[in-house]
């Protein structure tokens, strides 16, 4: 009697459920130009680039374009930490806007006319 | 009714306090009675769900660990330049402000030329300091961070395999319903562990249930003692026997559960003659072979129960098979006979034993827990430390986990658990919310973990920045190579662009923890400056430039004593459980917290900014709990952050500290989320491959070879130094292994333990097989030399009993201190460690996991 | 009402929780244990089993040791539990020579753990117990008033340790004893002890 | 403090040993109560034979044997302020009868002696003091020479003490300890009369108690009680095997025989008679001290492991 395994349980939206308290949406605004404030942290945060890190970028900008102003702006070492071989966000770089966290980079970013940028690596390997 | 007025009550001080003990990382919820200032008795919490109001011998012994007159109460600045094992420090006691301006300024110094100079190492006891070393190493810039000997002996196996195979940090029987259990090398509620007094619990009702307790081990005192069957093997075996048990169940029996292969394993993607999937050529997607529509199409497009598991095919050009199918003709040559010849497992017991296990599986079977149905596999193969701590560490876990794969036993009712993989959070907040997903291939990605690299997918292989290499041995997660006898050779051919200079230790005795400690001690000669926070001085503060006094565990306030779920929460249906720490007792003598210290020395070199990101990054804190700029937050006020942030802003600190924990109950989706959640877990680790590749490219021109069978996508059994040792007279395997009544190397200081461990028949003993022994003409409590082949030697009484394996000899916790520092614990058990070597030669080259079994010889002492 | 105990070698695992949390409870000093686990192996390699034997006072019913105590100092309270009056007690140690299972212990050793002397927690719980004479387990009489499990029995992580009353029958240990087939140790020596054990 | 920390280890390595010894009468403080037992045994015994063979300085030396005894005893105590306690368990407990009987033994001795020893002084010999000291004494001694040996049989932790035989033995060394007080009171006054009777007597008692001591270890031997038999080994081939050999045998029995036999056959000088009853007075004691140190507690696990 061959029962399929997820027979036992199909069509659950458990896991899909959104989580009851989320953090204040933030209106999309529409203001043409953004000024972003980019705060890098930790060992990203090198002594040479005077924080924060000021761009400017258009309405509905993505993560990938911050990336790119800061390529621009500090060097493409300075990006060395944050991306993987095939250019995606490492897992332990971590990226909040206005305190929220952004995941990947091609998801449009919600802000006000200002925005801050927190970059920071979370290097350490855990064991024990 | 009025009451007095508060100065007037002069009730006598007479309180039970609830926080969390911190004997072993297991942090189970303790009540501390304080009389009149005094700390008279520590009781486990009935309200809590980590200990259920129990504590083990260790817990209620936290006394004397606190009231300890050998603590350090004052910060000591070492007057000896000269370091080494016999060189006196010449402690001279400064105050704080001296000495966190003294580390501040060489802090300062190291950061400014390249953070990655500092070393911050810590213990793996103290299951709070994880995030605050963390964050500290992370805002500090270095990737240099080790749990030290803790995670270097046990668990880069260990904790690697269950994150990939189970999404957590640790596997655990599903005690409630589990009839059939089979440990190998592992203990999981009769000593020590993950959620090891709750555990002991819940096995002893499975026991009294009548669950069959099947232990493979060496030996026979924990787990062993109260199998149901003891299966005695050769040290460092266990793949040999979990293969040819997997032979037998898969070739012999065909007793797989098929089904669960399809749905939740990535058994059907196709792989070709190069190993590798072979990928649709647009959307990169692994193939399977759609036996509906008899052709080769992505996973995503094809119903499970049509994926073909065996058979040859053809896919974009290639003669290909089903990853399964490779798996049942790798399994062919591991026959029981085999198995027996290796581990000496007798082969007609091999063959019962995988009947047993696949029997007892129940496969295709379901049951109605809390009005849930879900798949029920009451069988779990389940390996900690003793299976992983060898050459063939990866490869020994894996194979004892595809028994539970081949069964579909993972994570459904009464099968091999992860320890609460997957949390829908606090009903009212939903946090901490995770649970595992998947990566664009289908396989599993776990949700929670405890560092912030994940064991899978790998991060690719490239020219290491680290001093451990961990990111050019991208499955390694402790790393030898801080205090290995090569790590210099290796960091020159790896051109790693920085040295260490200076390491930050968080009550690690890395000394006795690690191997040799001769060669250990060679690795701090070379740090310019060690700050070292420490309960006493132990054989590594004598490293020391600075001795930093730590309040205890009773003085100390942590918002996640027990964080994270996955970590030492007991698994199984139940509640969620959230205790913390609060202090029960005040500070004496210049004793003060790590956690103040690590944020007064942020602030000292100036770096609170990156601080505070850290901790909103690490405790993931969300608007209006998140740390702002670089305000100086007392530890405290970050507890209470955390807390508001996860439970609500009613439930801050002063919430927690009053009522000691919050709990909630556990929904059968959580603990049973495999059927809810669609990942697929690898039963052919296919990106081994590449990952041999890349690391061998950038290894061989180096002249580091790396043997490309340490990274074959399918388990296999690999011989340890050890095994390969023909010497005369080297004829006992020595081993250890973890005591019930000790941990690590830090209780043996503890009177109450430490008088409980001399009238143990094993604890302070060198246990070898009766007969064996009496052949060799050794009597029992005989002085003996155990010598390794390279002439590392320690000396040990003898135990003779029948429950080791003839060519085994075990000894208990990390024992035998000869510093002044610890006057308890000074001379007592035996320092295994020593005959540990300490090179690249002897880790594993897939996880860097030390090998822990040596070849020895056993010869009497001439008194 | 008389007090008893059983302890169900199946589920013990030899954890020393009850030796200590009752040396925490009682603040017993050195060398003295009024609870304590004994580690024996059975059998022969590869049909292997530990045996963990909790022992302590088994508060017989016909106690050798309350025969032989001269003074008086050793009694039996009306719920059946053997205890001491150290106030009467001459530290002449009859008693201990009467136990046949050795859990009486004199107070002679030093009064604290550490080379250094006392520490906070001795001066509180260890300062209490009269010195130069015999000390033994009461059931933790004070717990038990209270309405609560004896310290042993209260924190045993495998539940193996339970405490009731022998006389009703409809008690836990009564049906235990029965339906377990509860034994104790050297009934030979006829004292009639009052811990039973349950078979592994 | 070394002293208590020394006994804190001992007590650790005994409770490790399969078979734990028993320290606490005999070692130490313990010693005394050897001594007290040895000193009443022979008081009692000595006060009977004085009786007997009508000897008042026998008596005499009895009494102070029996005193010194007592004060022996207290000193071993943990808290002797307290001896007073001792006899309110006369229904029980064999330890106080004994206390009640010395004490009877004390106070109706003195009773009984002072007018024999000082005809004129406060009571007449035949005053009704006196012969109520003579009853109480005589009640005393008769618990002092049996109670003993119940001690021994009381203490079940104690396998090798748990026999019937030992009452009848420690009556028997009683008895031997009183015939060599007689001897060396005799010696003392050079007064050489019965001496042969008592040659006799002593040889008889010897016998006797030598035949009760080897049924003793037989007895142990064959009880299949490891810890008997563990004790039997200690006795004779263990720790305390110097004692045995050395005080029992070589002092206690073959000494004194030689001596016995010399006096038989031809002369007994004052000085081999006082020899002898000392040898056989410290072949008793070797005797008690021996049996008590060689006491093993009955082991909680009935099988001994693979050890």
């Amino acid at each position: 009697m061959e029962v399929r395994w997820d027979a036992a349980v199909s069509g659950s939206r458990f896991w899909s459920e959104q989580p009851p308290v989320e953090p204040p949406m933030i209106a999309a605004s529409n203001h043409g130009w953004i000024d972003v404030r980019v705060w890098p942290f930790g060992i990203l945060a090198d002594s040479r680039i005077e924080r924060p890190i000021m761009l400017e970028l258009g309405d509905g900008f993505t993560l990938r374009d911050v990336i790119n102003g800061l390529e621009a702006r500090c060097g493409a070492e300075f990006l060395d930490g944050m991306l993987d071989g095939k250019g995606e966000l490492i897992s332990h770089c971590r990226v909040f806007v206005d305190g929220r966290m952004i995941e990947r980079l091609e998801q449009p970013v919600p802000s006000g006319p200002q925005a801050d940028v927190e970059i920071i690596l979370l290097v350490a390997t855990e064991g024990g | 009714m009025n009451t007095a007025a508060p100065e007037f009550a002069v009730a006598a001080d007479d309180a039970w306090v609830p926080s969390s003990c911190s004997l072993c990382y297991g942090s189970c919820s303790i009540l501390a009675h304080r009389v009149d200032g005094v700390v008279v008795k520590i009781e486990g919490n009935p309200e809590s769900v980590v200990g259920k109001g129990k504590l083990c011998g260790k817990g209620v012994s936290g006394i004397m660990t606190h009231y300890d007159p050998n603590r350090l109460t004052k910060p000591l600045r070492r007057t000896n330049p000269k370091k080494g094992l016999g060189e006196d420090p010449g402690w001279k006691e400064i105050s704080w402000d001296e000495a966190l301006s003294e580390l501040a300024e060489v802090l300062k110094k190291v950061r400014q030329d390249d953070p990655r100079k500092l070393v911050v190492q810590r213990t793996t006891t103290v299951t709070a300091g994880r995030t605050p070393f963390q964050t500290f190493a992370a805002a500090f810039g270095t990737p240099n961070f080790s749990v030290s000997g803790g995670g270097q002996h046990c668990g880069n196996g260990a904790h690697l395999i269950s994150g990939i195979m189970h999404a957590s940090w640790s596997v655990v029987p599903d005690f409630a319903y589990c009839n059939y259990a089979m440990y190998f090398g592992a203990s999981k509620g009769h000593a020590a562990g993950h959620a090891s007094c709750s555990n002991m619990g819940l096995a002893a009702d499975a026991r009294a249930r009548g669950m069959k307790m099947v232990v493979v081990d060496p030996m026979a005192n924990f787990a062993g003692a109260k199998a149901t069957e003891w299966v005695p093997l050769r040290v460092g075996t266990d793949a040999a026997l979990a293969m040819s048990m997997a032979n037998v169940m898969v070739n012999e029996l065909g007793m797989v559960d098929r089904p669960y292969l399809q749905a939740r394993t990535n058994s059907p993607y196709l792989i070709g003659p190069d190993k590798r999937y072979v990928r649709d050529p647009e959307s990169k997607k692994p193939l399977v072979w759609d036996t509906a529509a008899n052709a080769a199409r992505p996973f995503s497009e094809v119903a499970a129960a049509d994926m073909a598991l065996e058979g040859e095919f053809f896919a974009n050009g290639v003669k290909c098979q089903p990853a399964f199918m490779k798996l049942k003709e790798h399994l062919l040559k591991f026959t029981p006979e085999w198995g027996e010849s290796v581990s000496t497992v007798p082969a007609k017991n091999i063959r019962r034993l995988a009947c047993e296990f696949a029997t007892e599986a129940r496969i295709g079977s379901t049951i109605m827990v809390d009005g849930v149905t879900l798949p029920y596999r009451p069988v779990a193969a389940v390996a900690f430390r003793g299976n992983q701590g060898h050459m063939n560490s990866t490869y020994n876990f894996f194979a004892v986990d595809l028994l539970n794969q081949l069964v579909g036993a993972a994570d459904v009712v009464g099968s091999c658990l992860g320890f609460n993989p997957a949390s829908k959070g606090f009903p009212e907040t939903g946090r901490p919310r995770y649970v595992p997903t998947a990566d664009e291939d289908g396989l599993m990605v776990t949700g929670m973990w405890m560092g912030y690299h994940y064991p899978y997918p790998a991060a690719e292989p490239r020219m290491p920045k680290n001093l451990g290499l961990q990111d050019l041995f991208v499955m390694g997660m402790t790393s030898p190579f801080l205090n290995s006898i090569d790590q210099e050779e290796l960091w020159q051919k790896f051109e790693v662009p920085y040295r260490p200079e200076v390491l930050i230790n968080f009550g690690a005795n890395l000394m006795m923890s690690i191997g040799t400690s001769e060669v250990v001690a060679k690795s701090l000669e070379r740090y310019k400056f060690i700050a070292s926070f420490d309960l006493f001085l132990t054989e590594t503060s004598q490293f020391a430039d600075i001795v930093l006094p730590d309040a205890s565990y009773l003085q100390s306030t942590d918002s996640r004593s027990n964080f994270p779920f996955i970590f030492s929460l007991p698994g199984g249906m139940g509640e969620w459980c959230w205790p913390i720490r609060q202090e029960v007792v005040p500070l004496d003598g210049e004793q003060r917290r790590f956690s103040e210290v690590l944020l007064d020395l942020a602030d000292r070199v100036g770096m609170r900014a990156d601080l505070n990101a850290a901790y909103n990054a690490s405790m993931n804190l969300q608007t209006p709990y998140r740390l702002e700029g670089d305000n100086a937050y007392t530890f405290p006020e970050i507890c209470d952050l955390e807390l508001k942030n996860n439970f609500g802003p009613e439930r801050g600190l002063e919430w927690f500290k009053e009522h000691g924990l919050i709990k909630w109950k556990k929904q059968p989706e959580e603990v049973y989320w495999r059927p809810f959640v669609d990942v697929r877990v690898p039963v052919y680790w296919e990106f081994m491959v590449s990952m041999w590749e890349k690391i061998n490219a950038i290894c061989e021109p180096r002249g580091v070879k790396i043997p490309q069978e340490y990274y074959d996508p399918l388990p296999d059994f690999l011989p340890c130094r050890s095994h390969l040792c023909q010497k005369s007279g080297f004829d006992f395997y020595a081993f250890y292994y973890r005591d019930t009544i000790h941990t690590n190397s830090f209780t043996m200081e503890n009177p109450w333990l430490d008088e409980a461990a001399e009238l143990d028949p094993f604890s302070y003993y060198v246990a070898i097989h009766a007969e064996v022994g009496k052949k060799k003409g050794l009597h029992d409590g005989q002085l003996v030399w155990v010598e390794s082949e390279a002439g590392r030697k320690v000396k040990g009484r003898i135990r003779l009993t029948q429950a080791v394996h003839p060519e085994g000899l075990g000894i208990a916790a990390c024992a035998g201190h000869w510093g002044k520092g610890m006057p308890v614990a000074r001379g007592k058990g035996v320092f295994f460690n020593e005959l540990l070597e300490l090179d690249f030669d002897h880790v594993s080259p897939n996880n860097l996991n030390l090998d822990l079994c040596v070849k020895v010889r056993v010869t009497p002492v001439e008194v | 009402m008389r007090y008893g105990m059983v302890i169900d070698l199946k589920r013990c695992i030899g954890c020393y929780g009850c030796q200590l949390s009752c040396k925490a409870e009682n603040g017993t000093p050195p060398g003295v244990f009024f609870a304590r686990v004994l580690k024996q192996e059975e059998g022969t390699y590869p049909t292997v089993n530990m045996l963990f034997l909790p022992v302590l006072c088994n508060h017989c019913e016909e106690p050798a040791c309350v025969d032989a105590c001269p003074t008086g100092a050793s009694f039996i309270w009306e719920d059946g539990t053997v205890d001491i009056d150290p106030d009467q007690c001459v530290g002449c140690r009859s008693c201990m020579m009467a136990c046949p299972y050795g859990n009486r212990y004199i107070n002679d050793k030093p009064q604290h753990y550490f080379a250094q002397g006392q520490t906070a927690f001795e001066q509180a719980r260890t300062g209490r117990h009269q010195t130069e004479v015999v000390m033994k387990c009461n059931f933790c009489r004070d717990r038990v008033q209270a309405g609560q499990d004896p310290a042993c029995v209260a924190n045993c992580p495998t539940s193996a340790r339970i405490f009731g009353d022998l006389d009703d029958s409809s008690s836990i240990v009564s049906r235990l004893i029965k339906e377990r087939a509860g034994f104790t140790l050297h009934p030979e020596m006829a004292t009639k002890p009052c811990v039973y054990y349950l078979p592994t | 403090m070394s002293d208590s920390q020394a006994k804190y280890q001992q007590m650790l390595i005994d409770l490790r040993s399969d078979f734990r010894p028993q320290r606490d009468w005999g070692e130490g403080r313990g010693l005394l109560l050897v001594v007290g037992h040895f000193f009443v045994g022979v008081a009692a015994g000595g006060w009977l034979m004085s009786l007997i063979f009508a000897s008042s300085n026998g008596l005499l030396l009895s009494y102070l044997l029996a005193a010194l005894g007592g004060v022996v005893h207290l000193g071993f105590l943990g808290h002797p302020e307290r001896y007073w306690r001792m006899m309110r368990r006369v229904k029980t407990s064999w330890v106080s009868r004994g206390f009640v009987g010395i004490t009877l033994f004390l106070v109706g001795g003195f009773l009984y002696l002072v007018p024999v020893l000082w005809p004129t002084g406060l009571w007449g010999g035949g005053s009704i003091t006196a012969m109520l000291g003579y009853g109480m004494a005589a009640i005393g001694m008769v618990v002092m020479i049996g109670y003993m040996g119940f001690v021994y049989t009381a203490s079940r932790a104690i396998p090798f003490w748990n026999s019937p035989l030992h009452p009848a033995l420690y009556v028997g060394y009683a008895l031997r300890g009183g015939v060599a007080a007689l001897l060396v009171t005799r010696a003392l006054e050079a007064n050489l009369d019965q001496v042969n009777q008592l040659l006799v007597l002593w040889i008889a008692v010897t016998v006797a108690v030598t035949l009760f001591y080897v049924l003793e270890i037989h007895g142990a031997l064959s009880s299949g009680n490891a810890a008997a038999r563990r004790s039997v080994h200690e006795l004779l081939a263990g720790r305390v095997s110097a004692y045995f050999y050395g005080g029992i045998l070589l002092l206690g029995i073959i000494l004194p025989a030689f001596l016995v036999w010399t006096g038989m056959s031809g002369p007994l000088t004052l000085g081999a008679m006082a020899l002898l009853g000392v040898a056989s007075a410290g072949g008793d004691f070797f005797m008690k001290y021996a049996t008590i140190r060689a006491g093993v507690h009955l082991p909680l696990l009935t099988r001994a492991g693979a050890r």
